[in-house]
């Protein structure tokens, strides 16, 4: 494979994960967000793997199976259990004023794309027009859980955040450090089982999901 | 050692212990007359204090020592100020003693047991004496000090001797700051002494009377020694003024005739003040007692007239 | 080796009364695993003192003058609220706050988070120094919302989300620090230990840096629990147990601000320019104002001092901003001597709201009467914490003040005001606390003396004599922070 | 070695922090508590007179540092003459007021656990020394802020009483708020001597060899004074200072207002003479304007009161504006370089700083000694004492009398000196100065003139007449080592009015040490006997003279008139044929103040309301009258409310930023992180 196909290959993935934060965004069904977060995992999971061919770092290999095992199918199985559990499969959320959240997530990409020019100018790796991509990725991550109002989608769209970092990492160095990277593999693991706990914790409390309920602690007059 | 100086010292509080009295006979005297009425005589208040002296003291229950020692205190204060002030001579040993700003302080704290006094016994009388006065007082020993001031900065001193040699030598003659000064003095004279408009010292109607509510419970030799006193005042402020304003007379040298021809003059100035005031008192009636704020802030607008007059036209 | 010990200790202590569970002798165990700890903790210090910075397992741990004495801090608070906590959380015990499962949990994690926050301090890897704040987050998260009160919930889950957002911003900036290290120090671990980077900082990439610092600094940042970024901590810490409060408004902040200031370093060298300090200060800045008008509205006790911490870190922050030698000197004096203040006030904090069975302020009364150890801790410890001399925080608000002066004299007014405000506010609503008759529903205990007289002590000690060994440390880390 | 003063002084402060620490120990047995802690407080305060006055006799400075504070700036202390007679200042009044303690503090046995008290007692007056020794800032301000909060804990002592409580809070924020204007200023002063590289600026040594830019040093000065005055009670800032002297114990009432008050002074002195050294003259304005405010408003304002207490404190705000005209007046001249007159003012100013301690701590003594016996502070409740407490009556007057400024006591010397001051102001080269200084003089006349009032009122209303008081307490008299120590204080005022030339020229050292010129030749030219400032011509006074002269006339009329022996008649008072006249008829403390309230009350916020019973037959008649007065401070409502009202209205507004919903708090962090990347950008 040669460097400008791996690019491009690279690039189409990457536009992908794009794509899936987007849909993140706007999607009111449980279901459907778990199954785009797996998608993203997965784009990412490949385009990592291509990297790694690319670049012949090998340890790259083990952060794609990381971010396969973990992403694509721990990570969406525990949300789905979760969910059947807690009986909320069928909560549809509202997602208040649609075209503005994409302008605004627009607005995000651009300005992303901005920021990483003076990282894209040094830079010499064939990944280096991603960086935006993944800045993005995380940034329109945050606008999710603002937006949104239910735990399930603050989470995951944490867990996009997640994965626009592990994304920044490989496509600005071609990964961080191996301990680095099964380190943060593993505080996402462990976080998962915290907010697994925490779901239950608040669906038993507050009989709901509604993270809008929780506005208790306050400054009130 | 020079006997001089203490012989001049002694003289001074006898003419202050005698004159006192008759000052104030003579300006009785001449109110009389100014008024149609016939008078008692200019010996008169030697007759109420021998009076007064020769009767037992009535005490109320409640009197405490203070409201003893307060006659003797205030008597006490008036001699010692009559040893300071250059009533004949500016040669005097009690001279450095006290300059003017102690002498202001001798009066206060005559007044200060005068009113505790007034409070002691514990009637309605009293503490409104007491009250009065030292309302009174408070606004009129700033004006006091300011005209006083005044003069003290034109001779760059404050103790009476100095001050009145150094008008007598000529250095200062008819200065606008003088007249505005004097002017002060005289309105706070009438107020220190309790004389009208400020107070009346011959009634005893409880609305207008502020010494007198004081002393109304004093009788007998304390009540005389009060009252001695008091003519002492009237006596020592038109001192204090002549020393300050027009000391021409006094004598400022070792000498006989110079000592006779002060005792001449003081008489003189005297019998003038005298007159001027029983002009004032037959002419003005007693102001009412808020009213007195704006008697007394003009004494000290005066005062304060003179004092800028000094920086601006001297 | 002293280093490894000390990391490992916490470690198989976690491990040990994970299986211990609630049995009665836990909270000894508990205290056991941190007195060995302290003593790990004294014997590194001792080891430095000796013979200076060194490196361990590989360069992979360092200790140097910097954070020797912010883990040998860390060991003794932990051990102090070790013994605090095995009063406390028995009563909280008996009173049914917690349950079985809990009381395991809590005594796992409490040791879990330890290690979490040595790794953080010992760690020569920036990487590894990330994970560990993310663990250290981890493992709290669950202790805040260990009294499952909806409102413990909601405090626990707005911990996890914010920090959890904000820590992995510092991801952010971690990777984009790497891309930039990678291009000097080449591929690899190496690349991302500070000891490497520290060395070469003027040669890394300015932009890049300047970059990644505003990454770090919000993650970092909201950890530290700095204004805008500090939504989280008033919650957290009021409705967690006490201990964790005190662990975390005593160290945690510590730590964060630690990371902090390690990467305003590599990012001062390789732009040679004061930004990094300015966003601190002003950072700094809000968070003192901020902070200080919010404590004058307080009702809930925890909830007060957890935003005077906000203050203090805030003061630590605008003084490491400020940079110089006299600033940075105050700014972590300000570190040790905040921690144990703030430590020995949540102890107390503690004792009080068990004492009247709430933490509303307005039904606590008559301490000192009631308790003379509380409500005299409790004063002192406010005196201490407000900047009162002779206690040691004086001393360091003294120097950070003055050499603001020479700074950023503009700035001057602004700390006086918060300084002002925060201290009236806090006497407004702890005179009455202390002060007074005991009321009814007051009901006398047993309190753990040791760990309060213990931290007063030390901060009254450092506001009057200053060990020569600290002052040495401390201006090794001045020059090492320059 | 030979121990010096300062070995001295300091074994006084380690004696006094030994004492608060031991004390605790015998909290079972109070009784011996207050022996033994009061005791020694007395040996310890004699000690630091003994420092004091040597030093200043010798009239050179010592210094020692102790290895101990931060390594790089141990604590400096010095002992040079300004010190030392704050030394002497303040160990004069502990001394006596800790043996009046010992009688004092037996009042509260059975009520309450004095362990508290007697510990921050040593730890204030500890603070209070150590403020006047310490040579650098650091230690200064720990010294300062360790006064500052002993004294808090004094305060709250009685912490069961809200009043109590509520002033100690308020004199807690304005003293920490003071002390940290304080600290910025030494940051200044510091940060200009040497730059912040190192710690040494940090001395006030390295402050006195370096020269200051006008700018800076004016910034110092500024901070500072605002600091010292918030400690001094100086208008406008006063307000905690009323509020807090009158509900603590009287003992630290007469420590606080007589003492403790007066290490502000030293700060401003200090500051400016010592360390800043060159000034422009309208420092000196400033000092003196705010002076001569304090002084006729703390004049007004005490007499105003019905708390005999906070008579006192508010007389206390009076005091420190006469001291601060003479300092004010000697930085004037200072910086026209006229030495001999700022001499002259800056004594004037220390004199009363030595002697308004004397008659203050006496009269809060007396205060003491009759809230000891009456369980009373309000003045419309008392009356007639001096029957019961004739002791106590004759003390409190000889106090009254000599912060009336009446000869011959001690307070007329100081009033009388800077009478003096002011009359030297025509040699100042500037017109203005020459035209506005002599006002302050009419100010500081009428001060006099409205304490004299303000006294007559204390004194005449508490202990002359009868008692005015629903219920009538037994009253007793202190008892002795309350009365030794008031006795002690009234002596001292006294000494220090009929031998004024003797102290001043003790005190020469001080003005020596900071203008460089003393008073010795030409106040002490005549002897002993005579007071000659500046020159015999301009003006002398000899307080030995006055006071015997006094006292031989009042004897020699008082045996004449008892050579014929008469009697004294005792009978009820004249009731003018009322009949009913009865004790609620006589003036008290409201009504004796009514003239000068009419007069002054604009100056007020007065609240007179009169109230008729509905319940009567005819208007003329009414069976019940009601009558309500609140005379308020305006400052309160100026300077402090708003404050208060501004902050709270902050914090609501800041409050919002916690508002609940964790998506706000999301978007706080993206959007710091989009401002400080647009702005890095």
């Amino acid at each position: 494979m040669n460097l400008a196909v791996a690019a491009q290959i690279i690039s189409f993935l990457a536009a992908l994960v794009l794509l899936c934060a987007f849909g993140m965004l706007v999607q009111r069904r449980m279901y459907g967000l778990i199954h785009l977060f797996a998608w993203q995992g997965l784009f990412l999971s490949i385009s990592t793997a291509v990297v790694g061919f690319v670049a012949g770092k090998h340890h790259l290999y083990i952060s794609s199976l990381l971010t396969l095992s973990l992403k694509v199918f721990l990570l969406p199985y525990i949300l789905h259990v979760l969910i059947q559990r807690l009986k909320i499969q069928k909560e549809v959320e509202t997602v208040v004023n649609v075209p503005m959240t994409m302008l605004i997530g627009i607005a995000l990409v651009i300005f992303s794309y901005h920021l990483t020019a003076p990282v894209r100018e040094i830079s010499t790796l064939v990944t280096r027009s991603v960086l935006a991509i993944a800045l993005a990725t995380v940034m329109i991550g945050l606008l999710m859980m603002i937006t949104r109002r239910h735990a399930v989608t603050q989470i995951i769209g944490f867990l996009a955040m997640e994965n626009g970092l592990f994304f920044a990492a490989t496509s600005a160095t071609y990964g961080m450090p191996l301990v680095v990277e099964l380190g943060v593999a593993l505080d996402v693991l462990i976080a998962a089982f915290i907010f697994g706990i925490f779901f239950f914790h608040i669906h038993t409390t507050f009989d709901s999901l509604d993270v809008e309920q929780m506005a208790r602690l306050k400054e009130g007059d | 050692m020079n006997l001089y100086p203490f012989a001049m010292e002694i003289l001074q509080v006898l003419i202050l212990l005698v004159v006192g009295p008759v000052f104030v006979g003579w300006v009785r005297v001449l109110k009389c007359w100014a008024q149609g009425r016939s008078s008692a005589g200019l010996f008169q208040p030697y007759r109420d204090l021998r009076k007064l002296f020769s009767k037992d003291v009535v005490l109320a229950e409640n009197a405490s020592w203070i409201f003893r020692f307060t006659p003797y205190l205030v008597f006490g204060t008036a001699v010692l100020a009559g040893g300071i002030i250059p009533i004949l001579s500016t040669d005097l040993p009690l001279g450095a003693t006290a300059d003017v700003i102690v002498l202001v302080a001798l009066f206060a704290i005559a007044r200060f047991f005068t009113a505790l006094a007034g409070l002691d016994i514990g009637t309605a009388f009293g503490g409104m004496g007491s009250s009065r006065e030292m309302t009174i007082a408070s606004l009129a020993e700033p004006a006091m000090l300011m005209a006083i001031f005044t003069m003290s900065l034109a001779s760059r001193s404050t103790s009476l001797s100095h001050m009145a040699q150094l008008v007598m030598s000529g250095q200062s003659v008819m200065r606008p700051s003088v007249l505005f000064a004097l002017l002060a003095f005289i309105l706070i004279t009438l107020a220190e002494t309790g004389r009208i408009p400020v107070d009346n010292p011959a009634t005893h109607l409880e609305l207008t009377m502020i010494h007198e509510a004081m002393i109304l419970e004093y009788s007998g030799r304390h009540l005389a020694l009060i009252e001695w006193a008091s003519m002492m005042k009237l006596f020592l402020f038109t001192s204090l003024g002549i020393a300050v304003f027009a000391p021409w007379g006094i004598a400022s040298s070792a000498d006989l005739i110079a000592v006779g021809a002060a005792f001449f003059f003081m008489l003189l100035k005297l019998g003038v003040v005298g007159a001027g005031l029983v002009l004032i008192e037959t002419g003005l009636a007693k102001m009412r007692l808020f009213r007195l704020t704006e008697f007394l802030g003009s004494a000290f607008l005066l005062a304060t007239l003179g004092m800028l007059s000094y920086f601006i036209l001297e | 080796m002293m280093l490894l010990i000390l990391l490992g200790v916490p470690l198989f202590a976690s491990v040990v009364l994970a299986f211990v569970g609630d049995r009665r002798y836990a909270p000894e165990i508990n205290i056991l695993g941190s007195v060995l700890n302290f003593a790990a903790g004294l014997g590194l210090a001792f080891q430095v003192y000796l013979q200076g910075p060194s490196l361990a397992g590989g360069k992979f741990f360092f200790v140097d003058a910097f954070n020797v004495y912010l883990a040998v801090l860390t060991s003794f608070v932990s051990m102090t609220t070790a013994v605090f906590s095995r009063r406390y959380m028995r009563r909280e015990r008996e009173h049914g706050r917690v349950g079985h499962l809990g009381m395991r949990f809590y005594h796992a994690m409490f040791q879990v988070f330890i290690f979490a926050m040595l790794l953080c301090l010992l760690t020569n890897n920036v990487g590894v120094l990330w994970i560990a704040m993310e663990l250290a987050t981890l493992s709290t998260v669950l202790l805040v919302s260990l009294y499952r009160t909806p409102t413990a919930i909601e405090a626990a889950w707005k911990y996890f989300i914010l920090c959890g957002v904000g820590i992995a911003q510092a991801l952010f900036g971690t990777v984009l620090l790497y891309f930039a290290a990678e291009k000097v120090l080449g591929e690899g671990g190496d690349a991302l230990l500070w000891t490497n980077l520290s060395l070469v900082s003027d040669k890394l990439e300015p932009t890049v840096l300047s970059l990644a610092f505003v990454f770090l600094m919000v993650g970092y940042g909201t950890k530290v629990g700095l204004v805008p970024l500090h939504n989280w901590l008033p919650d957290a810490h009021s409705e967690g147990p006490t201990p964790i409060s005190a662990v975390l408004s005593g160290l945690l902040l510590n730590v964060a601000l630690y990371a902090l200031v390690r990467c305003k370093v590599l990012v001062d060298g390789s732009t040679g320019t004061h930004h990094a300090g300015d966003i601190m200060m002003g950072f700094g800045l809000l968070s003192i104002l901020v902070a200080a008008f919010s404590l004058l509205r307080q009702k809930d006790i925890k909830r007060m001092f957890s935003y005077s911490s906000i203050e203090h870190m805030g003061i630590a922050t605008f003084a490491f901003g400020l940079g110089g030698p006299i600033a940075t000197f105050g700014g972590l004096l300000h570190m040790l001597v905040h921690s144990l203040a703030k430590s020995s006030i949540f102890f107390t904090v503690g004792h009080a709201s068990q004492m009247h069975r709430t933490q509303e302020m307005d039904r606590i009364r008559g301490l000192i009467k009631g308790n003379p150890l509380v409500g005299w801790g409790l004063m002192f410890g406010v005196m201490a914490i407000a900047g009162m001399p002779p206690f040691g925080v004086f001393t360091s608000e003294f120097l950070i003040l003055t050499a603001t002066i020479k700074d950023a004299p503009l700035l001057t007014p602004f700390l006086l005001l918060g300084l002002g405000v925060a201290f009236a506010a806090l006497y407004r609503k702890v005179q009455p606390m202390v002060a007074g008759e005991v009321p009814s529903y007051q009901k006398p205990m047993t309190v753990a003396n040791l760990p309060v007289l213990l931290h007063m002590a030390l901060v009254l000690l450092i506001g009057v004599y200053m060990p020569h060994f600290l002052n040495q440390w401390f201006h090794t880390a001045v020059e090492l922070l320059k | 070695m030979n121990p010096g003063p300062i070995e001295f002084a300091s074994l006084s402060v380690i004696a006094l922090l030994v004492a608060a620490l031991l004390t605790p120990l015998f909290s079972r047995r109070q009784r011996l508590l207050i022996a033994c802690c009061f005791g020694l407080t007395a040996a310890a305060s004699l000690l630091a007179v003994v420092a004091g006055a040597w030093t200043v006799s010798r009239g050179n400075a010592e210094k020692i540092v102790m290895l101990i504070g931060l390594p790089d700036l141990p604590f400096h202390l010095r002992l040079d003459p300004l010190a030392g007679f704050f030394l002497v200042v303040i160990g004069l009044l502990s001394l006596f007021v800790s043996v009046y303690s010992i009688g004092y503090v037996k009042g509260f046995l059975g009520k309450r656990s004095v362990t508290s008290l007697a510990v921050f007692y040593c730890l204030f007056l500890a603070g209070m020394y150590m403020v006047v020794l310490s040579d650098d800032a650091l230690i200064f301000l720990i010294s300062w802020e360790v006064m500052a909060a002993a004294s808090y804990f004094l305060v709250i002592f009685e912490d069961e009483r809200i009043e109590n409580r509520r002033a100690a809070f308020l004199y807690m924020v304005v003293a920490h708020v003071g002390a940290i204007a304080i600290l910025l200023s030494f940051g200044v002063l510091a940060g200009l001597a040497s730059g912040f590289g190192s710690f040494d600026g940090y001395t006030f040594d390295a402050m006195r060899s370096a020269s200051f830019p006008i700018g800076g040093a004016t910034a110092a000065f500024l901070l500072a004074f605002f600091g010292f005055a918030a400690k001094a009670g100086v208008i406008p800032l006063h307000v905690w200072l009323p509020e807090a002297h009158p509900v603590a114990p009287s003992n630290v009432s007469a420590l606080m207002s007589g003492v403790m008050l007066k290490t502000a002074i030293y700060g401003v002195i200090r500051i400016t003479f010592d360390l800043i050294r060159v000034f422009p003259w309208w420092w000196g304005a400033i000092v003196l304007v705010f002076g001569l405010l304090s002084a006729v408003m703390g004049v007004l304002y005490a007499l105003m009161q019905n708390d005999l207490k906070r008579l006192l404190a508010y007389s206390s705000v009076e005091n420190i504006g006469i001291i601060f005209i003479g300092v004010g007046l000697a930085m004037i001249f200072t910086s026209f370089k006229l030495p001999l007159l700022a001499a002259l003012a800056l004594t004037t100013g220390i004199y009363h700083v030595l002697n308004h301690a004397m008659f203050k701590g006496l009269l809060f003594m007396g205060a003491g000694a009759v809230l000891h016996a009456t369980h009373e502070r309000n003045m419309e409740e008392m009356g007639g004492l001096i029957h019961q407490m004739p002791w106590t009556a004759a003390l409190f007057l000889i106090g009254c009398v000599s912060i009336s400024a009446m000869p011959p006591f001690n307070g007329f010397v100081s009033e009388w000196l800077t009478f003096q001051a002011f009359l030297l102001s025509p040699s100042l080269p500037s017109p203005l100065l020459k035209l506005l200084i002599p006002m302050g003089a009419a100010l500081l006349a009428l001060t006099g003139a409205l304490a004299a009032a303000c006294f007559v009122k204390a004194f005449g209303v508490t202990f002359l007449g009868h008692w005015r008081g629903h219920h009538r307490p037994k009253v007793q008299e202190a008892d002795w080592p309350m009365r030794v120590g008031m006795i002690m204080a009234a002596t001292a005022c006294l000494l220090l009015g009929i031998l004024p030339t003797l102290a001043i020229g003790w005190m020469d050292a001080v003005p020596q040490q900071l203008i460089g010129t003393s008073l010795g030749t030409s106040a002490g030219a005549f002897g002993w006997m005579w007071l000659t400032p500046v020159a015999y011509e301009r003006a002398s006074y000899s307080g030995p003279i006055v006071f015997f002269g006094i006292l031989a006339i009042v004897i020699a009329a008082y045996l004449l008139l008892h050579v014929r022996p008469g009697t004294i008649r005792r009978v009820p008072i004249w009731d003018c044929g009322f009949e009913k006249i009865d004790r609620r008829m006589q003036y008290n403390a409201t009504s004796f103040a009514m003239p000068i309230r009419r007069i002054f009350g604009f100056l007020f916020n007065v609240k007179e309301r009169v109230r008729i019973s509905r319940r009567t037959a005819h208007r003329a008649f009414p069976a019940r009258l009601y009558y309500s007065l609140h005379v308020r401070d305006r400052v309160w409502g100026w300077l402090y409310k708003p404050v208060i009202r501004a902050s709270f209205w902050g914090a609501r507004k800041v409050g919002r930023l916690q508002q609940g919903r964790i998506q706000a708090y999301l978007i706080y962090s993206f959007v710091t992180i989009i401002v400080l990347l647009v702005f890095l950008r």
